[in-house]
């Protein structure tokens, strides 16, 4: 209807949905989790305008709002928003996953049931508005009210070390992005603007691209999360309800890698190219390093998280790849890595339903009494561990493709060590299946475990669709963000070459 | 008709997606009819491509190519689904097609009374699916796509009896053994795009040509991309290094080791290093590593099976043993010999598994029958003097024994001859002599297995005896077939010094590209003489297995003790898989521990906790301070005084 | 005039010690008292005779009278030896004297103070009050009457809380 | 020879003392007084809130003077005392529903208050340092008393003791730095003092005496103990009071002494106050955290404060300027709110203020709960609150000024406060409730809060209107 | 002559001798005591800096400060008797309730 301000529609539409919920009494379960679902899809479809009118055949913002926020003396910043080809799919991912989200926690949640539905939409307020922010004050805004509801759903819903878990995840993100907030003032201080594409074309010496770079890379790496700082996930994941984990693996751990491609890399691509060698080895050392720890787990959630740790290193490496190719897999292993791990945490929840626990040794020969879920669940591992014609192939495979083409020195021994995650993937997943599915006739207690419902095969279909349309037909997604990939590609190319010969290292192979 | 070469593959998905999807409302019988059917319509639709493409000379030089859509396209690099049936996939298509609707008709027959029958089928049609996208891709990375597809099914099938540790233990390792292969094959094809700017089979043939590249030139970028291309083959082809995971894929029924582990997933590698042999002459280095890896293959996986005792083993070490040999003839260059072998090991091979099959199922009913559930039936010791019960079994066992073993007539002669004749034409006179000395063990193990299982008296009581029958015709048609198979098989890749024609060398010469250089001396004598001496290795294997197993002398037994040493080796299988898991397995699982443990645990949240812990105890610390007493306020600013004292002055 | 000054001060600063030093707070109070006379004494040396006389009124006459009277109130006669642990009253001590050095120190060192040598005329002894009040009405109105503001509202919290509990 | 007495400019302070006079006496003639004193004394005050209001457009470019600096308004003055008077407002209307849940209502508390503030106005337009003082002590002495209002509770009447003892002491020190400045300058007056020339050494004697004065008002640390003890011993709208007005303009006056008379000293005081602003805000925060009362975790986090304004004091700019009285603007609401909920837990005279008391309360009053989550939201500077905006202003301004240290231990101090924040909010929402106790909250004041919250929230996303008067005020003192 | 640095030396002394009074004695009357003493030395100081500098101001800035002397023991006396009818103890180092 109201053409010209249709994302900040898009973005705010929960806030309709916070504020019908409020006039729901807090009694009335059943019609909350139905207005929720049916809320949801309408979000879906209207968001899908988004993907339809998008065009992509040259590179400009889309979509763009902007209007007069704070103009005071010392802080103007506008209400600036706008989506790109980066942007658009993650945006999407989102409102895709709400529904089947708020599908699966039909029977999840029983308790304060209202107040859980006004949190994620809270929460999903919160992700569009730093998905679509391209004014840096704005973005910071959003960024940090994002926490909050997600703090209440790990912390309220969570399971028994959750208060501990939510507090770790708060401070570590809050650390990150208050750093953040010290460069982001520098950065007006200097430059003036708070406004993303000015800010790219303003230069900023070395010396201080080199702080502002780390300043950021930290606050994102945190988010991420990149090898050092990743030990807030674990805990998130296995103490958050499912529906908490779907979302914060499926998109709140994307925000990292968007913010590294939005900001920290294009704001200050000297200091980025100066420490991509470095990132590139932390984002290698934490596939390996997730693989391998996520083959010792014993709880099937905290394995799953870890796996997602190692997802992202590949996504780190593929940005920081600084190749076509490289960019656009991290770029679409992002929206893998949030449908597969989400699915993977989704059927966890339902299993965890059932049985009410998730420790392995607990479960074995479930294939034979729950034989949907096992294809299901196999399906799923199968896309995670990068199964050509599944969608985590063709990223993972652009990846490493990007890594080895990319002109870093010696980027083949780099794709050798990352590709050795293809290897480690397989290992503890399949491993995980076999201890989960195979090995022995189900015990007692696994005897009646009843098969998928239609309600929970209703929301891992559209899962599945996704992964191996993906998987098969992946080009509908590169061609999206090949205008946006480029002009940013061309942002760090100059840059490194210029690096790279002054460095005396041989240029491009 | 050449428009629908994408329909070959695409009938078995078919089949696949009706069985799995609708598979447990429908009858066995049905499930059985679709799955062969969709393989019979494929295959048929094969040949009448076949046909089509020999009949006009401008197809069958360049092949016939159905792009279907874009699949990844990414700044330059552009792969799409495309199909390619030339010469050399159009010949292993309707091998592949042929031996799996075999299989698939012999299934019906084995499978019957097994539960989950729907799974097993539609895991078949999938696998046939897979394998034909492999052999049809026209570029690299599709071929990957079947590559790591048949991996999965493999691991599916092998996995079947997935409620046994030991099923779903062999499929996981093969799955991941597979996919240390499919590591060292995506790595080469990151290469070979570096090199020739796409990873389609036909561009890369014109860069190679048109570029006039000789080995000399020293590229050591190509060496390296054969090397991982040669890694990822030797991972899919069991050999030396991966091979492991073959023997415990045993644990799968029946045909599908026929199928996979005999007939077309294990030479997809060979297949691959076929298609690429215009890129692999360029690598002389390569050449001489897969040369002998493949004879050091074939010779250590013929030993093993000398003392195996299970059936099963036995055969799938022989399959190592002849993937050696066609490892070590595309070594020394004789691509075309490769392939020859690779055709004729499947018809024997399958129709060798397809026997011992039978042989079990027999044996598993006569168990069941006698009511015994300890004894293994693949256990050849629990055999004996089956040629009396199963006489159609027996004899086409027979003629696939003697065609491994390289009797004459026989398909496996021509092949394993021709690749002797040719490891030697090229001077490799070491690898030669350790190919014949794997020939005669080959035999030898051959007839072992045929002495014990067919020959002599049955080891078993009176009740397993009488329930000993012949296996249902709808199992014992494909072994004829196959037989007849075995026999002519070998027929189409006569020697030349035969002065009959060698239709497949005429066939299959313009896929070969010799840009490697390389020549075989060309002496008709010393050929004659070299194929007695492999007629007399075959016949040598022959006459040792029958003096020890042929009567009832227990000579078998004291040899074993006296060299008991060397017996137990060769039973553990050179301790192989112990050495695997104690290098590689158990120590990253120790890492893993460690990790988590020490560097997640107590040094990252150590450090985190620590200093939060350290916030509190600063607090504490103040808090413990302010105790309330006025003195102490009042100390407190006066110390403040001093200190602004101290700064002003 | 010289002797004077010494004497008083001598006094002052003899019975100010005596007022830290003696554990008996009466004592203390009365010592106080002499202290404060002393002062008056020495505002005569400078010639500001009302301010000694408002000296003697207002502090020794109304506040020290106050205090020996709540004293008495409270029955306060010896206080309990001290519990205090020796190193803290030495610290205190140090501290304290420590300042002082370093104000007297500073004195020393300014120039200013030295500056200072004569007394003027203006507001000494020749009507010395005349001079004060107008000053006092004309320039410092406000903080005049601000105190009294204050001392009302003293005197309201003081009544307040006393009350009893009701 | 009459004074002709200008009854204009001191409208303000006449209107004080008839409203002090009056509550006085009120006390003692009516019983029923105890009702209605509440409301007469709110009248007084927003009769002086209309007078400021209305003089705030004549000031706005000049600034009116009386009896040579004695009386002084302009744009910077007005602001803080408009603030002030906000501040007490705020305070009476809590105060109504404590002191009637106590029921201890008497007059004389409103007296005192009125008297305190009458004492900040002082200080707060004037421009010669003995006004300063008398206005000091007019705003310390009644504090003192109010803070001991519960006369038969231990914890106040001690926590009144000790506010008294070191309150004296202080302004003994402060009133000897003035008379040192007194004798350095031969004046009183800013202006004089700011053009004698400073280069003895007894100029250094009397700031130092001064700035110690005067950082035992705003709480700076090594001047801050009372703090703590003060804050919980005194009633919770006393200590809503304390921690805003006399704070606010404690910082205020620090500003005027540095920048308006000692600006030639900078380099000296400006190490001074560095350290001082560090050391300020990790006690603030370090103390805050092991506490297990939430009033005496506000008492810390109300140093912490007063720490982050120091460091904009260090920032000395008219940016740190604009960013201190934008800041003292949000953390009038925020703290008005904080203290403000703390008060509503009350049932008889036993306060409820210990983080165990607040188990489960989220879900047994969640309106409550929601405000009290926004408030300590806000003070952790959670963005779209006020608390975030003012960090923002402040830290920006640090950093323009290349202060990098101070901004960072700044961000590590708000960092450490998340935590102490959090736990209130963990406590409500995360943790099952052992005790069952029922409060029946005072409307006026829950309407108050609700004010406030929104206010928080509403300055939080759209702060320009705030801002721009904070600007203007700082550009009259620069 | 007695110049104006004498003055200024006894009043700082007797500065001196308040502060340490203050945080020697344990009686709170004491301290009290002490505060006023601090006071007088103020007084003292103020009225030598104005007769030597020939203002008058000096003497007007004591008037204020004897009266809020008056004031502070006002206030300060009726909290000791308040504090006396709880705790019957007006030790300092009894006053401990409020810490940490």
């Amino acid at each position: 209807m109201f053409e010209s301000s249709f994302l900040s529609l898009v973005t705010f539409f929960p806030l309709l949905a916070v504020f019908i919920l409020l006039f729901f009494s807090s009694r009335a379960e059943k019609g909350i989790k139905v207005f929720g679902i049916i809320f949801s899809i309408i979000h879906f479809l209207i968001s899908l305008k988004l993907l339809f009118d998008f065009d992509y055949s040259v590179y400009k913002l889309q979509f763009v709002e902007k209007s007069k926020w704070i103009a005071s003396h010392f802080l103007n910043s506008q209400y600036f928003i706008g989506i790109d080809g980066i942007s658009l799919f993650i945006i999407l991912l989102t409102t895709f996953l709400m529904p089947i989200i708020f599908l699966s926690t039909y029977s999840g949640i029983t308790k304060k049931v209202k107040s859980f539905y006004i949190n994620m939409f809270l929460l999903e307020v919160g992700i569009l508005g730093s998905l679509v922010a391209l004014d840096l004050f704005l973005f910071y805004v959003f960024w940090e009210i994002m926490l909050i509801p997600m703090y209440f759903i790990i912390g309220v819903w969570g399971g028994e070390r959750r208060i501990y878990a939510a507090i770790k995840f708060f401070i570590y993100t809050m650390a990150g992005s208050l750093l953040m907030l010290l460069g982001i003032m520098y950065m007006y201080r200097v430059a003036g603007t708070f406004d993303v594409f000015k800010l790219y074309g303003y230069h900023f010496s070395l010396k201080e691209q080199i702080y502002l770079f780390s300043v950021f890379a930290i606050a994102f790496a945190i988010k991420v999360p990149v090898f050092p700082f990743h030990t807030w996930l674990p805990d998130a994941h296995t103490e958050a309800p499912t529906a908490g984990s779907v979302i914060l693996a499926g998109v709140l751990l994307k925000l990292g890698t968007y913010g590294f491609l939005r900001f920290a890399m294009p704001l200050f691509p000297d200091a980025m190219v100066k420490f991509a060698p470095y990132v590139i080895i932390l984002a290698i050392v934490g596939i390996i390093y997730g693989a391998l720890v996520a083959m010792v787990q014993k709880d099937i959630k905290k394995l799953v998280a870890y796996s997602s740790v190692s997802h992202l290193g590949y996504v780190m490496l593929g940005l920081f790849a600084l190749t076509i190719y490289g960019m656009q897999g991290g770029m679409l292993q992002m929206i893998n890595h949030g449908i597969s791990t989400g699915a993977l945490f989704l059927l966890v929840g339902i299993v965890y339903e059932r049985k009410h626990t998730r420790l392995i040794s607990e479960y074995g020969g479930i294939a034979k009494v729950m034989p949907l879920y096992a294809t299901f669940f196999m399906i799923v591992t199968l896309s995670s561990i990068g199964l050509p014609l599944t969608n985590g192939f063709v990223g993972e495979f652009s990846i490493l493709l990007g890594t080895f083409k990319s002109s870093w020195q010696h980027a083949w021994i780099y794709t050798a060590f990352a590709a050795t995650g293809v290897i480690l993937g397989a290992v503890y997943m399949l491993w995980m299946y076999q201890r989960v599915f195979f090995n022995t006739e189900p015990s007692e207690e696994n005897k009646n475990l009843e098969d998928l419902k239609i309600r929970e095969i209703a929301y891992l279909v559209p899962l599945v669709i996704m992964i191996f349309w993906i998987g098969i037909y992946p080009s509908f997604f590169f061609r999206r963000m090949e205008k946006s990939v480029d002009y940013y590609l061309r942002i760090f190319k100059s840059k490194q070459t210029v690096m790279l010969i002054d460095a005396g290292k041989g240029g491009i192979r | 008709m050449t428009g629908y070469v994408w329909l070959i593959p695409v009938f078995p998905l078919i089949g696949f997606l009706i069985n799995g999807l609708f598979g447990k409302r429908l009858s066995r019988k049905t499930i059985g009819v679709i799955a062969s059917g969709a393989i019979l319509f494929s295959f048929l639709l094969a040949c009448v491509i076949f046909f089509q493409m020999n009949s006009s000379v401008e197809l069958s030089e360049k092949g016939i190519r159905n792009v279907l859509f874009p699949w990844i396209h990414i700044g330059d690099f552009s792969v799409n689904f495309g199909y390619l049936f030339d010469r050399l996939s159009g010949s292993m298509t309707l091998m592949v097609a042929g031996v799996s609707f075999l299989i698939h008709v012999y299934s019906i027959g084995y499978m019957a009374e097994e539960e989950g029958y729907w799974r097993y089928f539609a895991y078949l049609n999938l696998f046939v699916f897979m394998m034909l996208t492999l052999v049809l891709a026209d570029n690299l990375l599709l071929m990957f796509v079947g590559w790591e597809g048949v991996g999965l099914c493999s691991y599916l099938l092998i996995g079947f009896y997935y409620t046994t540790e030991v099923a779903s233990d062999a499929g996981k390792k093969a799955f991941i053994v597979n996919r240390v292969g499919d590591f060292g094959f995506m790595l080469g094809m990151f290469f070979l795009f570096t090199l020739f700017g796409s990873l389609e089979f036909q561009h890369i043939r014109e860069a190679v040509i048109s570029a006039g590249l000789k080995p000399e030139h020293g590229m050591g970028l190509i060496t390296l991309a054969t090397v991982l291309l040669f890694l990822g083959a030797t991972g899919k082809s069991a050999q030396i290094p991966l091979y492991v995971w073959l023997p415990d894929a045993m644990a799968g029924p029946t045909p599908v080791s026929a199928l996979i582990h005999a007939a077309t997933m294990v030479t997809s590698g060979v297949y691959m290093i076929v298609k690429l042999n215009y890129v692999f002459q360029l690598a002389p280095i390569t050449m001489l590593t897969i040369a002998w890896i493949g004879g050091l293959t074939a010779l250590f996986a013929a030993t093993i099976g000398t003392v195996q005792n299970d059936i099963k083993k036995v055969l799938a070490y022989s399959t190592v043993s002849q993937l050696g040999y066609m490892f070590l003839a595309l070594g020394v260059g004789a691509f075309i010999a490769g392939f020859f072998h690779i055709l004729t090991h499947a018809f024997f091979k399958a129709l060798l598994f397809l026997g011992s099959g039978s042989v079990i199922h027999a044996m598993h009913h006569a168990f069941h029958h006698a009511g015994i559930h300890d004894k293994d039936p693949q256990d050849i010791r629990n055999m004996g003097g089956l040629k009396k019960y199963m006489p159609k079994t027996y004899w086409t066992f027979l003629v696939a024994t003697l065609a491994i073993a390289g009797f004459p007539p026989f398909a496996g002669f021509f092949s394993k001859d021709e690749i002797l004749w040719k490891t030697f034409a090229s001077s490799h006179r070491v690898l030669w002599a350790i190919g014949a000395f794997a020939a005669i063990l080959t035999s030898f193990y051959m007839f072992r297995l045929v002495y014990l299982t067919f020959f002599g008296e049955f080891r078993g009581s009176k009740r397993e005896e009488e329930a000993l029958h012949e296996s249902p015709s709808v199992m014992t048609f494909p072994l004829i077939a196959l037989a007849v198979l075995s026999v002519i098989g070998g027929w189409i890749g006569f020697p030349h010094i035969f002065k009959l024609p060698n239709v497949l060398e005429q066939y299959l010469e313009p896929v070969i590209e010799n840009t490697g250089g390389i020549h075989f001396l060309h002496n008709s004598a010393l050929e004659w003489g070299l194929m007695d001496v492999s007629i007399l290795c075959a016949i040598a294997g022959w006459l040792f297995a029958r003096t020890l197993y042929a009567g009832k002398s227990d000579v078998p037994g004291k040899l074993a003790k006296t060299f008991s040493y060397f017996y137990s080796i060769l039973l553990n299988k050179y301790y192989v898989d112990e050495i695997y898991f104690a290098l590689i397995i158990r120590p990253v699982k120790k890492i893993g521990d460690f990790c988590w443990l020490f560097i997640d645990t107590i040094i990252i949240d150590g450090t985190v906790n620590l200093v939060a812990y350290l916030a509190r105890c600063f607090g504490r610390i103040y808090s413990l301070y302010q105790n309330g007493a006025v003195k102490v306020y009042a100390l407190t600013m006066l110390g403040g005084i001093l200190v602004l004292f101290w700064i002003f002055f | 005039m010289q002797l004077a000054f010494y004497i008083l001060s001598f006094i002052a600063v003899f019975a100010a010690v005596m007022v830290v030093l003696s554990d008996r707070p009466i004592v203390s109070g009365l010592f106080l008292l002499l202290c404060f006379t002393a002062i008056s004494g020495l505002y005569i040396t400078l010639s500001a005779p009302f301010i000694a006389a408002m000296q003697l009124v207002v502090y020794s006459g109304a506040i020290i009278v106050l205090f020996l009277f709540v004293l008495m109130l409270l029955n306060q006669h010896r206080e309990s030896p001290s519990k205090r642990n020796r190193f803290v009253t030495f610290v205190s001590v140090l501290g304290g004297v420590l300042i002082g050095v370093f104000i007297y120190l500073t004195m020393l060192k300014s120039k200013i103070l030295l500056s200072y040598t004569k007394m003027s005329a203006v507001g000494g002894m020749k009507n010395n009050v005349e001079t004060i009040a107008g000053v006092m009405f004309k320039k410092y109105f406000i903080p005049f009457e601000l105190i009294s503001i204050l001392l009302l509202a003293a005197m309201v919290a003081a009544v307040f809380l006393s009350k009893k509990r009701v | 020879m009459n004074v002709s007495i200008n009854y204009f400019m001191l409208a303000p302070f006449l209107i004080l003392t008839a409203g002090i006079i009056v509550l006085s006496l009120m006390g003692v003639l009516k019983e029923n007084g105890k009702q209605t004193s509440g409301v007469v004394a709110s009248i007084f005050l927003l009769g002086d809130l209309y007078y400021f209001v209305k003089l705030m457009p004549k000031v706005s470019y000049r600034s009116l003077d009386y009896l040579n600096g004695a009386i002084h308004y302009n744009l910077f003055n007005l602001y803080l005392s408009i603030l002030v008077i906000v501040c007490a407002i705020a305070s009476f209307v809590l105060a109504e529903g404590f002191l009637r849940e106590e029921d201890f209502r008497h007059s004389e508390f409103y007296a005192i208050i009125l008297s305190s503030i009458m004492g900040m106005l002082a200080m707060l337009n004037t421009v010669n340092l003995i006004n300063i003082f008398v206005g000091l002590e007019l705003t310390s002495i009644p504090l003192y008393s109010a803070v001991a209002y519960f006369r038969y509770k231990e914890r106040s009447v001690e926590g009144g003791l000790k506010y008294f003892v070191l309150g004296s002491i202080a302004s003994g020190f402060f009133i000897f730095g003035i008379a040192l400045i007194y004798g350095a300058t031969q004046s009183v007056v800013f202006r004089e003092i700011l053009t004698a020339t400073k280069d003895d050494s007894l100029f250094k004697l009397g700031l130092l005496f001064i700035l110690s004065g005067i950082a035992f008002k705003a709480s700076a640390v090594p001047f801050h103990m009372w703090t703590p003890d003060a804050y919980e011993g005194a009633p919770t709208p006393v200590t809503a009071f304390m921690s805003i007005a006399p704070k606010a303009v404690a910082i205020v006056i620090l500003v005027k002494v540095l920048y308006a008379m000692f600006p030639d000293m900078f380099g000296l005081w400006h190490k001074a106050m560095f350290v001082i602003a560090i050391a300020t805000v990790l006690v603030g925060n370090l103390g805050a955290l092991v506490q297990n009362s939430v009033k005496r975790m506000l008492a810390y986090s109300s140093i912490a404060h007063a720490g982050y304004l120091l460091m904009a004091i260090v920032a000395f700019s008219v940016e740190g300027i604009s960013a201190i009285l934008f800041y003292l603007a949000g953390y009038l609401l925020i703290n008005i709110g904080a203290f403000g909920s703390l008060s509503l837990l009350k049932k008889g005279d036993i306060d409820f203020v210990d983080y165990d008391n607040l188990r489960g309360i989220g879900y047994k009053y969640p309106f409550f709960g929601l405000l009290l989550s926004i408030f300590m939201f806000s003070l952790a500077g959670i963005p779209a609150t006020i608390g975030f905006v003012g960090k923002f202003y402040v830290f920006k301004s640090l950093i323009v000024k290349g202060e990098y240290i101070l901004a960072l231990i700044g961000i590590l101090g708000s960092l450490v406060s998340v935590y102490y924040y959090l736990r209130v909010v963990v406590m409500m929402y995360m943790k099952e409730n052992p005790e069952e106790n029922e409060f029946k909250f005072n409307l006026l004041s829950l309407v108050l809060l609700t004010v406030c919250a929104v206010g928080v929230i509403y300055f939080g996303l759209f702060p320009q209107s705030i801002n721009k008067i904070a600007v203007m005020a700082a550009r009259v003192l620069i | 002559m007695v110049g104006m640095l004498d003055y200024a030396i006894l009043s700082a002394v007797l500065f001196t001798v308040g502060v340490v009074g203050i945080l020697i004695r344990r009686n709170i009357i004491t301290i009290f005591m002490c505060i006023e003493l601090m006071l007088n030395s103020v007084n003292l100081l103020f009225v030598a800096f104005s007769r030597y500098m020939g203002h008058v101001d000096g003497q007007i800035f004591v008037f204020f400060i004897f009266a809020i002397a008056a004031a502070e023991a006002a206030v300060g006396l009726a909290l000791v008797v308040a504090y006396f009818k709880l705790k019957e103890t007006i030790e300092v180092d009894e006053i401990k309730l409020l810490k940490g």
